[in-house]
């Protein structure tokens, strides 16, 4: 029996690396100390493995054939893919993977009747493993991570009752499957309000994100479901917003639970509201 | 814009995902846009018309998807964390807009 | 707003091809039946299109990274594939596709919040499409075909509620999004018996097939759900028996229609129950 | 045997689909099987060795999917719609059920 020892939801908006040194004072007040809080309990937990959800922001798959779940089981994970490296101004990273929890993941989830999707050879990455990664400095930590890419971008995606129940899952896997004393954590990569590509671009909903956060930090799942849906999502922004949905998966995962955040900002210039929650799951 | 209009089958985002996977096809398409277009058979003439002409509200209005849209406005535009990617969203916004400059919507 | 003016179900095991002829003289007449009235009833319906729901059998996509449905847009479609050929045993054939009937399809379904895969460029075929094919002589016909292979094998795969809610969502696509006066025909390719590959290879559940095949034939969906489990087809036969998921699509398009079947065999050397059902869609 | 054992990460998956998908790796298998195994760098020793040994009980207890198992020992014994894939389902079946011969169950 494997347990979770960290559990946190971060954003990964590329201009909170790229914008970094021309932004506002307050607006990276709030980058660091989200990043930093993240990055000092993930080393407090010393997890063996972490576990990493993010969208997947068409990367990997063509949009014919687009899975909602891709779970990567190389030996090491390497970033950012060449397309996005100018885009995202980050330095090159590198993970060491877990082939081993990938596979038990897959077979796990499979068996629960989760439908997933295996890569053995490189994903690609983008800005969803590339910015907590720089920003936590995860690529200095030892920590070995699996990645499973989410599909939060191109309908129909699993909403937020579905991602809820792939946690619930996952968090089987972690009890039943795993060995026994493995230390694992968990992070869910993606949101606040944005709409890359999109008509309103520019557009942060504050409202929104403040209320998200909220119900995140709150051991209430009914809530979350009945404040966060994927129509009030759209709403704070299409084909962005929808990334808080990885953040749902580790809820799941971790059951009710308080969180602690570490302040917020919706600078227009990031594009995308900034705010983390780290959970307390000892 | 919603969902509503939005239609998967469109060849443009093939485009998109070759440009974004094949550095060679990119040099190409800077060289020769038609040689590259050529190559979607199932492009329509009007969604090749929009890529041609830049009209981003165009082809959102023909079902494109946004962040591959996006994508493509900074291919076209400029790709760089700094002023390139924020050239390309301005004039992407202005298209979806349907003016020629500006930052509308600003919170 | 197009019609459906055709809809049957047929089985598709490779052995009523290939061992037609060292058949019993009552084996033989059930099939011969089976697939001469669903011919004929076809080409009496002059359908411009044929839409084929068919277990992919894993040929098309590996285990690590399984659709549950893939509509071929192909401007045509050949088989058996090439490794498939002396296992079946019969005759090359190749079908005329429908490239805008699979697009509107796809772009139909997913607006719709059904998941496909679409594939522009060729497919493999095995007996799921060829068999039906050699025994309706379907290639003969100058029908367009549009098929759509189904996961019917590989768990999780989508049971029979979600099969006939796909169904409905079809029929919404053929009524509201599919050209004025086009006339669309369904077809169900799968089942009945059979565990290929399993340690009851050669069992076939006639029970279970008998009873199928009347719940098929009756308008009452919810008889056709509560007796018709998948529990129940993995019992008749795993990795097979679900098959029959093809045509909870078809009868999930059509509504609660009567169907006529043309008798049953369940010679074992078969290594497949066969029956087939044509609809009443008049 | 139902659902329960099963396991979709194996790599004897893999090989059935690429031996299924490529002519030239079958005749590689049947000149140097060995060599063939050597490219699936995630096969367990087990999974292997129940290959080698055509033990079909060991492969769907450890989670093969029957469906790939059963092209495996059309393969391996036979393909062809009338003698050959009859003799290799009754093998692969008295593999299954644990004896070397005669087709039990037979309704
Ligand atoms: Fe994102
Ligand atoms: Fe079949």
């Amino acid at each position: 029996m494997a347990e979770i020892v960290f559990a946190a939801g971060v954003p990964h908006a590329p201009a909170t690396v790229g914008l970094f040194e021309k932004a506002p004072d307050e607006a990276r007040a709030v980058v660091a100390e989200t990043f930093g809080a993240v990055g000092r309990a993930l080393r407090a937990a010393r997890p063996d493995v972490l576990i990493v959800f993010a969208n997947d922001h068409l990367t990997n798959s063509r949009i014919t054939a687009y899975p909602d779940f891709i779970i990567g089981m190389a030996e090491r994970h390497a970033g950012p893919h060449e397309w996005f490296k100018e885009w995202i101004g980050c330095r090159d990273w590198a993970l060491p993977g877990d082939p081993e929890v990938g596979r038990s993941l897959f077979r796990g989830l499979t068996r629960r009747g989760i439908r997933m999707n295996l890569e053995a050879g490189p994903l690609k990455f983008d800005d969803n493993l590339s910015v907590p990664t720089v920003l936590t400095d995860l690529d200095q930590a030892g920590i070995r991570v699996v990645p499973v890419l989410q599909n939060c971008t191109v309908p129909p995606f699993p909403d937020g009752a579905r991602c809820l129940e792939v946690g619930r899952a996952v968090a089987a896997v972690i009890r039943e499957d795993l060995p026994p004393g493995l230390r694992v954590g968990l992070l869910g990569s993606g949101g606040l309000s944005h709409e890359p590509g999109g008509a309103r671009y520019y557009k942060i909903d504050e409202e929104f994100d403040r209320l998200f956060l909220e119900r995140a930090s709150q051991p209430d799942h009914a809530a979350l479901l009945r404040d966060i849906t994927i129509p009030r999502m759209e709403e704070a922004g299409i084909g962005g917003t929808a990334e808080v949905l990885s953040w749902f998966i580790v809820l799941g995962a971790i059951g009710e639970r308080r969180g602690e955040s570490f302040g917020y900002t919706g600078w227009p210039s990031f594009r995308c509201g900034i705010g983390g929650v780290v959970w307390e799951v000892g | 814009m919603a969902w509503d209009r939005y239609d998967p089958s469109l060849a443009a985002h093939d485009l998109v995902q070759d440009l974004k996977w094949d550095p060679a096809l990119r040099a190409q398409f800077k060289q020769n846009e038609a040689s590259v277009l050529d190559r979607y058979p199932h492009m329509r003439p009007e969604e090749r018309q929009a890529i041609e002409r830049r009209d981003f509200r165009a082809l959102y209005d023909l079902g494109m998807h946004p962040y591959l849209g996006g994508q493509l406005s900074r291919f076209i535009w400029g790709n760089d964390a700094g002023r390139g990617a924020i050239e390309a969203s301005n004039r992407l916004v202005a298209s979806l807009q349907g003016h020629a400059g500006g930052i509308p919507d600003k919170p």
